[in-house]
């Protein structure tokens, strides 16, 4: 069990994480961040409640996290023949550059967190 | 001559050394992304112009540094973090088979 | 323990000759003043994609494909790394 | 939809990927996960039978995006691009029906990372873009990466750490040249990179083809970057390692060719391509002719033929690129034949060595079609790998000691494979009294091997399929000059040498069999060959080849 410097600092934050993860991900397109940096923020919020509150409990909720993984790429995929569809090339722009950065920031989110998860369970298991 | 460029290589380089002295595999793969990182100073500091602004196209700016090699760092940035989480996981599991890093005493 | 310093030693100078030919060579020329050049079209075209973010628009939409493969990257990591850490022994032999 | 279809070959793989990655979250039945990835590598044939036909108009350029054609990402068909997916789709198709039998358990991620591999084969053959070559070969060789763990346990997970650092050394190498060139000229589009490369200095362009060939050495496994091959395309399970051996190895091959036609004004670069092919393709056989192990043989043996195949392009004239290209293709035939029959006779012995063998006559589609895949690989007229190894060894003819080493190397390579046709099929081991009784592998295992095999024979009795409709047209866009090469099916001088290269082989066998404790100590040798020494070399390499081309310039 971590601290309780460590559990009070965490406890105020991670509000403020979240927070500005969310704002680099819906600004992505008229001010510095994007997708990649916002969900990896948003991934290092999550993480940082697994580091100091114990993240062993969460590991039942890799499929899901999984689902969203899967999820993302179908989205970009599909983004991308909407642009056939709509009579023009793969990935032509549709005005589509916030909901790109939206299914970016799902998906890294989703993806660094299962990693975090599945390394520390590689480490439990050993 | 102290630029981002030759930093870059000369990061590029020490990566390459610690990847052939090193004999624990977790220092190889810590060297594999000082390798990387050394590509992505190179990269960035090709695209740099003394006193110019970052590329957001606000009107009235003028002189913005080239955004293509910052676009092309993101991308490599993630695809070397996922070979750098696949090679730990693969270690973990070597090291739970052989109880050692070091790849010339697994046997 | 001899060997190790010698061996070490070589490779630092070999490194360091590679590194010396590098530098030496290398005196770009930049910035760079081609005619047909990528960053100058992409900063013209720019408000055609809706974003003001130069970074963002070459990411997601002039070279959307390359972080198509990218995410691809992502997927396929992750799902390597769920079927290495649970995976039993229970492999055919072909 | 006619002109998205190459983007439809791509995305075909990849919907059926995260299909086949969905279902096998809700269910554990297989057999609908093996009908989507079935009609999934089907349907390529069907979009190349189109593209063939809009081939004939021209390249094939789709820009994505919409936006104009040198700054956007373009994916570009010519013929050669066309012959490499059209051979991929070939080999990937009955390695996936071979893999139906003998991949049980955990298949479903087994076809998930197999169809991601073939969409980043397809990415690289498809791409004209330099950084996305980069991309998706990075794809490619996570998947593979992962692919190389579903062999045998331990050795497997070895072989792949070894890939994994060395192949991320490679793919950093590529694009620090990438950077260099972008830093140059600012440009990331390889038609246009070739037709501004000119204007980079010469010791620049040193620094970037040393780098390029650093990675694309590693890629294609040219000695000394190879250390990597063997380990990983032995332990991987067999139709995997006939995917890797027979393509994924070629994608180094393929770079190399597209780096080195960006015309680099560089003096002596075709001797030096060419030396190193030579070392590689006597190496490569060397290694085969001291080791017992089936897999490890045939590795070996990617790597030499890997040589030959860079001899030819290194010698840069329209024989010899259209001798390199064709020889990609027909050994991505028979190196894939080559390791499904050493599965399936892993599969119904139960070992690797090939001392324990002993199967005789008791599996008589494997033992055919072994024989034609090593009659093919001898380069034994009329069987496939004559008419490319001819083509090679006539355009090095100017150069008597590489085209010396070829010879030998030609004898190292039947002398190799009659080992194994002496040890496991004709000679009975000590511990077993006599005759073992084994099953012939299942019908499933079967067809691919016997289907490949007939393409050995087909594409030798009749070459002009694929050089006059292919492979010229690509040579003549690479190389200026007459692309007027006149294959007749029988030249009788050539086929004599065949038969002498065949009976010196058979000698060089009886030697190695009479001499087999000395391998054993070369091997011994060999093996002390680590990791970290190979990298060491191959930047010593690097270093002279830049200081050669810096010295000649």
């Amino acid at each position: 069990m971590t601290s309780r410097i460590v559990r009070t600092v965490a406890r105020v934050l991670i509000p403020f994480i979240f927070l500005f993860g969310v704002y680099i991900i819906i600004y992505g397109h008229i001010s510095p961040g994007g997708g990649f940096q916002g969900g990896v923020i948003l991934a290092m919020g999550v993480i940082l409640i697994f580091v100091v509150y114990g993240g062993e409990k969460m590991q039942k909720y890799v499929p899901h996290l999984s689902i969203i993984e899967i999820l993302g790429v179908a989205f970009f995929v599909f983004i991308g023949i909407l642009g056939i569809v709509s009579g023009r090339q793969f990935f032509s722009n549709l005005g589509t550059i916030w909901i790109l950065n939206i299914i970016i920031a799902s998906k890294v989110f989703a993806g660094l967190v299962i990693l975090y998860l599945l390394l520390l369970r590689g480490e439990l298991a050993k | 001559m102290i630029n981002g460029l030759n930093i870059g290589i000369i990061l590029f380089l020490i990566g390459l050394y610690g990847v052939i002295t090193n004999k624990n595999l977790i220092k190889v793969v810590m060297s594999l992304s000082i390798l990387g990182n050394g590509i992505v100073l190179f990269f960035i500091s090709s695209g740099y112009v003394k006193g110019s602004f970052p590329p957001i196209i606000n009107p009235g700016v003028e002189n913005i540094v080239d955004p293509v090699p910052q676009a092309l760092m993101l991308t490599m940035i993630v695809i070397n973090l996922c070979v750098t989480a696949l090679a730990l996981t693969i270690i973990v599991r070597l090291h739970k088979e052989f109880g050692t890093l070091d790849l010339e005493e697994m046997k | 323990m001899k060997m190790e310093i010698i061996w070490k030693l070589l490779v630092a100078s070999i490194l360091f000759l590679f590194g010396a030919i590098f530098i030496s060579s290398t005196m770009l020329t930049y910035p760079t003043s081609l005619n047909p050049n990528i960053s100058e079209y992409y900063l013209e075209n720019l408000h055609l994609t809706g974003s003001i973010n130069a970074v963002t628009a070459i990411l997601l939409d002039f070279r959307a494909y390359d972080t198509l493969g990218e995410i691809l990257v992502i997927f396929v990591t992750i799902s390597g790394i769920t079927m290495l850490i649970w995976r039993k022994n229970d492999l055919e032999n072909c | 939809m006619i002109e998205h279809t190459p983007i439809i070959l791509l995305v075909t793989p990849l919907l059926a990927a995260l299909i086949v990655s969905i279902i096998s979250l809700v269910s554990k039945t297989k057999s609908i996960q093996k009908i989507i990835t079935f009609i999934s590598l089907c349907l390529p044939f069907f979009y190349l039978s189109i593209l063939f036909q809009e081939l004939s108009g021209g390249v094939i350029e789709y820009s994505i995006g919409g936006w104009t054609k040198p700054y956007a990402i373009t994916l570009v068909i010519d013929e050669l691009s066309f012959a490499l997916i059209l051979i991929t789709s070939i080999v990937t198709f009955f390695c996936f029906i071979y893999s139906t039998k003998c991949m049980k358990e955990n298949s479903g991620k087994f076809y998930f990372f197999f169809l991601i591999m073939v969409m980043g084969l397809y990415g690289i053959f498809l791409s004209g873009d330099i950084f996305n070559i980069y991309v998706f070969f990075e794809l490619t060789v996570i998947s593979s990466y992962i692919l190389i763990t579903f062999g045998d346990e331990r050795a497997s997970l070895k072989a792949s750490i070894k890939y994994l650092i060395i192949g991320s050394i490679a793919s950093l190498f590529f694009l620090f040249g990438v950077g260099l060139l972008y830093a140059e000229t600012g440009l990331l589009d390889i038609e246009q990179l070739s037709k501004n490369i000119h204007l980079i200095d010469s010791q620049t362009q040193i620094i970037i083809f040393t780098l390029f060939l650093g990675a694309v050495g590693i890629k294609a496994a040219i000695i000394p970057f190879h250390t990597w091959l063997v380990d990983a395309h032995s332990t991987a399970p067999s139709p995997v390692s006939a995917v890797l051996s027979g393509i994924t190895v070629k994608t180094g091959v393929y770079i190399f060719i597209r780096v080195f036609s960006l015309g680099f004004t560089l003096q002596n670069l075709n001797e030096i391509i060419m030396v190193l092919g030579a070392i590689t393709a006597f190496g490569g056989v060397i290694g085969a002719l001291i080791e017992w192990d089936i897999k490890r043989i045939i590795a070996y043996h990617t790597i030499s033929q890997i040589g030959f195949i860079v001899v030819g392009i290194g010698a840069f004239s329209t024989m010899g690129i259209a001798g390199g290209i064709y020889h990609i293709v027909n050994h991505a035939i028979f190196k894939g034949l080559l390791f499904l029959c050493a599965g399936s006779i892993i599969y119904t012995t139960g070992t690797r060595d090939i001392r324990e063998h002993g199967i005789g006559k008791t599996m008589p589609v494997t033992l055919i079609t072994y024989i034609i895949a090593v009659l093919a690989i001898s380069g034994v007229t009329p069987f496939n790998g004559s008419v490319s190894k001819s083509l090679i060894e006539s355009s090095v003819l100017n150069y008597p000691i590489i085209w010396l080493i070829l010879i030998f190397t030609s004898i190292g390579t039947v002398a190799s494979f009659s080992k194994i046709l002496y040890y496991s099929f004709m000679k009975v081991p000590k511990k077993y009294k006599s005759q073992q009784k084994y099953q012939e592998a299942p019908f499933s295992m079967q067809l691919p091997m016997i289907v490949l095999a007939l393409l050995c024979i087909l594409l030798g009795i009749l070459p002009g399929l694929w050089l006059d409709n292919l492979i010229l047209p690509a040579t003549s866009s690479l190389v200026a000059g007459n692309s007027n090469i006149h294959i007749t099916l029988i030249k009788p001088l050539y086929v004599l040498k065949e038969w002498i290269i065949v009976l010196f082989g058979i000698i060089l066998l009886k030697v190695i069999i009479t001499r087999s404790r000395d391998i054993d100590k070369l091997r011994e040798l060999i093996s002390k060959f680590k990791l970290n020494i190979s990298l060491f070399l191959m930047i010593v390499t690097l270093v002279i080849v830049s200081i050669i081309l810096g010295a000649l310039n």
